[in-house]
């Protein structure tokens, strides 16, 4: 039987090669592809008819429940017009510079909290008492300081992201087995080399799973912003159409743009995370199937 | 070349605990997939001690994982009819965030043991692997014999229960080089604790190890394994011959195995 | 399908708790004087007044249709927002309260329509009074898509106005006094001077549908508390700024300048007539301004029953539902 | 030496014993609390002094930057009038029951997911995008559901709380070595069992991690919920009083609001997050001192 | 007691690598203090190659890393003059992000090794731990025995810098147990390769065992540890003593070092 795997497998490449156990291998890359989509878009599929339930019992009033209908309406409407191009581009494009900006000062200061006690003490309790800020807060003295520009957006975002990412690389770093720096010191790691080629990799699943957070919060952070500072030197992005919703009371806009906002974070999530980690899991034998 | 079951001893079943049919075991697919056992036909008769022997990577932890159940065959079958079988694992693998004490509670507890017989249970084993009074050390701050020796008093506490589903059906124990890490002294004496617990309680045995030496007073019967695939090569039943005889009949096979292996 | 037959409330007597929203702001003077002055609990005898303050009017909307919330003086605006998106069910506009109070202003620089081509005006909120009068006016004088429109809330547009962010906004009082005061802006238009007899309603008193068809005694002591406020109101002027000022001290722990509400006193004219007339025109500006495709029906938003029993009662003239409270 | 330890070190108790090397076991316990807390002072105070420098300056207007002075009369003021006692214990205790229930929803989520491939196929990518909603876009559509009370703070709450939570529990459970649920296999573990005294203490490090993202998202979103929804049945929260401060553009109301909202964080931080994370990563030798 | 260096031998310099002098170790403060080491004075001279023996749990991991400077020692003096220690641990603590030969490499890399000459010498290191052909397996996918010969190969890559500060310095390999996990006839092959490495480098060695006759059959001289605390209670010069007379009167003294310790 392994003999017949070896003739076929060879054909398999991808990240899947070591997930599917060895008897299903035999199925063709269409139904694997299937096995793959189908719990998400299920789960999908589940929630929207129950919500087209609820709402076709009347359970609630048009305006506290939009119909499915009317809120596909919004957003087939934003499809045809291509804004939602503009849209998703504004929003995305921000979220990804943002979040590259909070990756580079945060991973500096999450390595400098965590390998030093005197850093930990001083700033470790700042940047955590800084995460739970919420990010409306600082909107208002963003626009204050930068006026109302990108440069207002960043700083919300990175207020947001920073901190938690950095707090995601400490806890990464803290689980550690102290077995893998003593190792590294043996080898003859300095303290970059070190960091480089010890600490950062050893703490990558659990950093990276900070990473998630972390993304979360500036993306968060700047839909927040976007709900609040809308202007057009901004552009129009998720956010402000979001807003646009709630100040015309317009509930089926409103949930336009929240599955808008929601689709965005479930893709980068799929496209983006996923993949990631479980290459990460997978590469260290950390797969779910392990257990 | 089965082995006999010798009659003086408290045999709780003639059922054997565990057989293996054409056992199978690759890991991953396509090209890059290790063979690890093939075609293995074995049986542990109740209450019997057996030593399995082979080169290193040649799949002896493999076999235990599959009669553990952690692990299934890829081909053949594996008939299991003793009650759970208590494992020490290759590696010590405590629970690093219980002490030495909590660590071979753990079992006893999932058991629903009542505290005050738990803590009991656990001090005397803790004895027995003489690590009396070490309860409430970390794993971090044991050495590694230590280690190994609380992990062989927590799989001595588990194969304490036999209250549950497995009453009444005989019992095994699967040991995978549990004395790797230990000075000569305290491993002759937990050999002859290890002895003394099997001849009191008939519970059989599945001894992995590399000291062919320890095999052959151990065991009654030898198994070696021949690596890529495993295979089962050849069994002595070591009862019936002298030591020394039988240490180097078995040394010079398995350099033979090895060697041929190695030459391939 | 769903099947939408809204029950039609009875008469229940008067409420055990009435919940009304208000903006601490200078155009809900006649709320401010009310609860200051004890008026609306003094009519309500045994009703428990519970009295919520909102910042924004999508939120009061939120809170009226979410049913946390029975009744609230807000700008117009919102109101047919609030009418509109719940297909004419959930509320009816029961009373004006204020009329007047918003003004265009302008740094100094500027001094005619044609010199904001280029530069960023702020409303508070889009689709809030100010908001779409500005677009209307916009539109009118060519100007759409040549003005940057930007919403921000009235404190940022003070601070953004200092730092010469923004170059023009059209505020609700007391905020465009306070930029004229504060920060050196000048009027360009004020807009009541866009409106017959500079009469259009900036703040009015909706209340929900459910709300009013259950407790009507309670909604006539609510009206009744609201016309003798704008009596007091109006006929001391002195006592009311008084009684805004230590209201909006309470709600927001600071009271404005002397003289930012002397000047915001100025430009409003406390009443309890809706210009119920001037509603059709409201909701078809939505569609100059380009907030709505198409103007919102507003035809029976006014239910002003209740508030010209309470004007006769008061041995006042009632005043005209101008056809708003038929559909 | 290690004899002379043995009497002195019997006086010292709680869970600094292991820290502290041996040889600094001889200061005195005021030192002690001395080294560990001047750090966190000392970076407050270099804080506050660039700000007041900084202020003093003049470098930006007063209405962009307030007087560290001002600042401290508006809290002052709040501390005098006693507000400040109600202001605390309007927004902890929502935040603290917010988070127990988010607990109590997402342990069980986040074990579902990390335990079982269809369900993290299914579910795992719809968490993600919950967590990516800021909590702002919640409020109007929670207003609307449960009316301005309680339950919407909550369900705003348990929106922004849940989702995070579940992840870090995730990305906790992932990062155990799979020896681990083997050997509890292997001891006799059932499903139950498993979960209860293998996979949760495995994954405790990672999971603290987790849930200080956790605590951070839902007090964030609690700050958010009270900086809109405004209304006497809810109280008084230090999200409402930095609302006022906004409303009011007055700078130095809303820096001291923003002040207080660090204060709670640094002080659950220091209180609760901080001895926990200390015990567990001791416990188990993780120490920043092991390397 | 003191070892002479035999003179055929390419010896680098004629200082001592590493010399103790009264060292002690405790963990931990307060009444809870572990005292691992006492008093131990030790001296291994360059090139010189000894072996380490005592019970489970009796300091010669804490002193391998004390030598190492992985741990600072409590009270005494260590006195190190050779190059940075390549050190093989009790446990393979592999890299799990890595695979066998990434592991392996590892070491070069950090010493800015370039890339065609690091897959170079990692396979050529493989090969001589017998795992020719395994070098993109990780970890998790090898067996213990195969962990622990990358463990090996690793810390034989590391000693292979002698560019940098090191360079010119007697050079010394720390070794805890390298072979326990292997089977009898890859330990033979291991220890021969570790002989050759050793005569053709020069190198000094600390070897930790608990096989008294692999540690006579390597060592030059043997250093016999007590427990708790530990102290170094005897040394022989193996190479003086015919082998089966060397191993009875070590295995002797280790039993009564032992079982004296037991009875306290
Ligand atoms: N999870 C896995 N994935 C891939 N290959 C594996 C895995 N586990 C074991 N193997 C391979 O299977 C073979 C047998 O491994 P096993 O651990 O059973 O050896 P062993 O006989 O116990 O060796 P040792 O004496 O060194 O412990 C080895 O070649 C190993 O590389
Ligand atoms: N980090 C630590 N904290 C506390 N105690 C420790 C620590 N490390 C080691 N010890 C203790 O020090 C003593 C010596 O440990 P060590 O690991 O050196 O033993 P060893 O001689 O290597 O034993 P083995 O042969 O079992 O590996 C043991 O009693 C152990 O419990
Ligand atoms: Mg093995
Ligand atoms: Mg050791």
């Amino acid at each position: 039987m392994p003999q017949l795997d070896l003739q076929e497998g060879s054909v398999e490449a991808g990240l899947d090669a070591l997930d599917t156990p060895v008897h299903s291998s035999q199925g063709s890359l269409a139904r694997r592809i299937a096995a793959r989509a189908f719990p998400p878009i299920g789960a999908v599929v589940l929630l929207v008819a129950v919500w087209q339930v609820l709402w076709a019992a009347a359970f609630w009033p048009e305006f506290k429940l939009p119909a499915p209908l009317a809120v596909w309406a919004q957003i087939w409407q934003l499809v045809t017009s291509g804004e939602i191009l503009e849209l998703f581009w504004v929003s995305v494009h921000r979220a990804v510079i943002g979040f590259a900006l909070s990756l580079l000062i945060a991973v500096p200061l999450g390595l400098a909290i965590a390998n030093s006690r005197v850093v930990r003490r001083g700033i470790g309790p700042l940047v955590s008492g800084l995460q739970s800020l919420p990010s409306v807060a600082w909107v208002p003295a963003a626009i204050l300081w930068f006026g109302l520009n990108d440069r207002a957006i960043y700083w919300v975002v990175l207020l947001g992201a920073v901190p938690s990412i950095a707090n995601g690389l400490m806890s990464g770093l803290d689980q550690v087995p102290p077995i893998l720096p003593r190792v590294g010191k043996a080898l003859g790691a300095g303290r970059l080399s070190g960091i480089r080629y010890i600490l950062l990799p050893a703490a990558l699943p659990g950093f990276l799973g900070g990473l998630k957070q972390g993304w979360a919060f500036s993306w968060r952070s700047l839909m927040a912003a976007e709900l609040i500072a809308t202007s057009p030197d901004l552009g129009q992005g998720l956010g402000q159409f979001l807003h646009n919703g709630m100040s015309l009371s317009d509930i089926s806009m409103v949930f336009a743009g929240i599955l808008l906002i929601f689709v965005v974070g479930v893709g980068i999530e799929l496209l983006v995370f996923r993949p990631l980690e479980n290459s990460v899991l997978r590469a260290r034998g950390l797969t779910v199937t392990a257990r | 070349m089965t082995a006999t079951v010798e009659a003086d001893r408290a045999v709780v079943d003639s059922v054997s605990p565990v057989r293996f049919h054409q056992v199978g075991k690759a890991f991953g697919s396509g090209r890059s997939a290790v063979v690890a056992l093939e075609g293995v036909d074995l049986e542990v008769a109740a209450g019997e001690f057996v030593c399995l022997l082979g080169a290193s990577g040649c799949g002896k932890t493999t076999l235990l994982n599959l009669v553990a159940g952690l692990d299934q065959p890829t081909s053949g079958r594996i008939e299991l009819s003793s009650s759970r079988p208590a494992v020490v694992f290759q590696e010590a693998a405590l629970m690093p965030w219980l002490t030495a004490a909590g660590n071979v509670e753990l079992p006893l507890r999932m058991a629903g043991v009542p505290k005050a017989r738990r803590r009991a249970k656990a001090a005397e084993l803790l004895e027995l692997v003489r690590l009396g009074g070490l309860g409430d050390k970390r794993p971090h701050e044991l050495s590694g014999g230590m280690r190994q020796r609380v992990a062989l008093a927590r799989a001595l506490a588990s194969t304490t229960d036999n209250t549950g589903s497995g009453a009444g059906k005989p019992s095994l124990l699967l040991m995978d080089e549990p004395f790797s890490a230990l000075d000569a002294i305290t491993r002759d004496v937990l050999q002859g604790e290890l002895l003394r617990i099997w001849r009191a309680t008939g519970t059989a045995i599945l001894f992995v190890t590399h000291d062919v030496r320890e095999a052959v007073r151990l065991g009654q019967r030898v198994v070696l394994l021949s690596s890529r695939p495993g295979r089962v090569v050849r069994q002595w039943d070591v009862d019936q011959l002298p030591e020394a005889e039988a240490v180097d009949e078995i040394n010079t096979e398995l350099r033979r195995v090895i060697s041929s292996h190695a030459a391939a | 399908d769903r099947d939408e037959a809204p029950v039609a409330s009875t008469d229940k007597g008067p409420a055990t708790e009435l919940r009304l929203g208000y903006f601490p702001n200078v155009t809900h003077a006649a709320a401010l004087v009310g609860l200051d002055q004890g008026l609306f609990t003094k009519e309500l005898g045994s009703t428990k007044l519970v009295p919520t303050k909102f910042n924004a009017g999508p939120e009061a909307v939120g809170a009226l249709l979410g049913g946390s919330l029975d009744a609230s003086f807000i700008g117009s605006g919102p109101a047919i927002n609030a009418y509109a998106k719940s297909n004419g069910e959930a509320v009816r506009l029961i009373a004006g309260t204020t009329s007047g109070g918003a003004q265009l202003v302008v740094k100094p620089t500027i001094t005619k329509p044609a010199d904001l081509a280029g530069k960023t005006v702020v409303t508070p909120q889009l689709g809030n009074t100010q908001d779409v009068s500005l677009k209307k006016w916009l539109a009118e004088n060519k100007l759409t898509g040549k003005v940057k429109v930007t919403n921000l809330e009235n404190a940022q547009t003070l601070d953004a106005f200092k730092q010469g962010d923004v170059d023009a906004a059209w505020l609700p009082e007391p905020w465009s006094s306070r930029l004229v005061l504060d920060a050196g802006a000048k009027v360009l238009l004020d807009e009541a001077s866009l409106w017959p007899d500079g009469k259009f309603p900036t703040t009015v008193l909706i209340v929900r549908t459910q709300f009013l068809q259950e407790h009507p005694e309670t909604v006539k002591a609510l009206l009744s508390g609201l016309v003798s406020a704008i009596d007091f109101a109006t006929t001391d002027k002195a006592a009311a700024e008084t009684a805004v000022n230590k209201q909006l001290k309470e709600a927001t722990g600071k009271a404005l300048q002397p003289a930012v509400i002397d000047r915001a006193f100025q430009n409003i004219q406390i009443t309890a007539d809706p210009i119920a007339s001037t509603f059709p025109q409201l909701a078809k500006d939505q569609v100059t301004a380009g907030i709505a495709k198409e103007a919102p029906a507003v035809a029976g938003f006014a239910d002003l029953g209740p508030l010209n029993d309470v004007l006769s009662k008061a041995g006042k003239p009632a005043v005209d539902a101008a056809g708003l409270d038929t559909k």
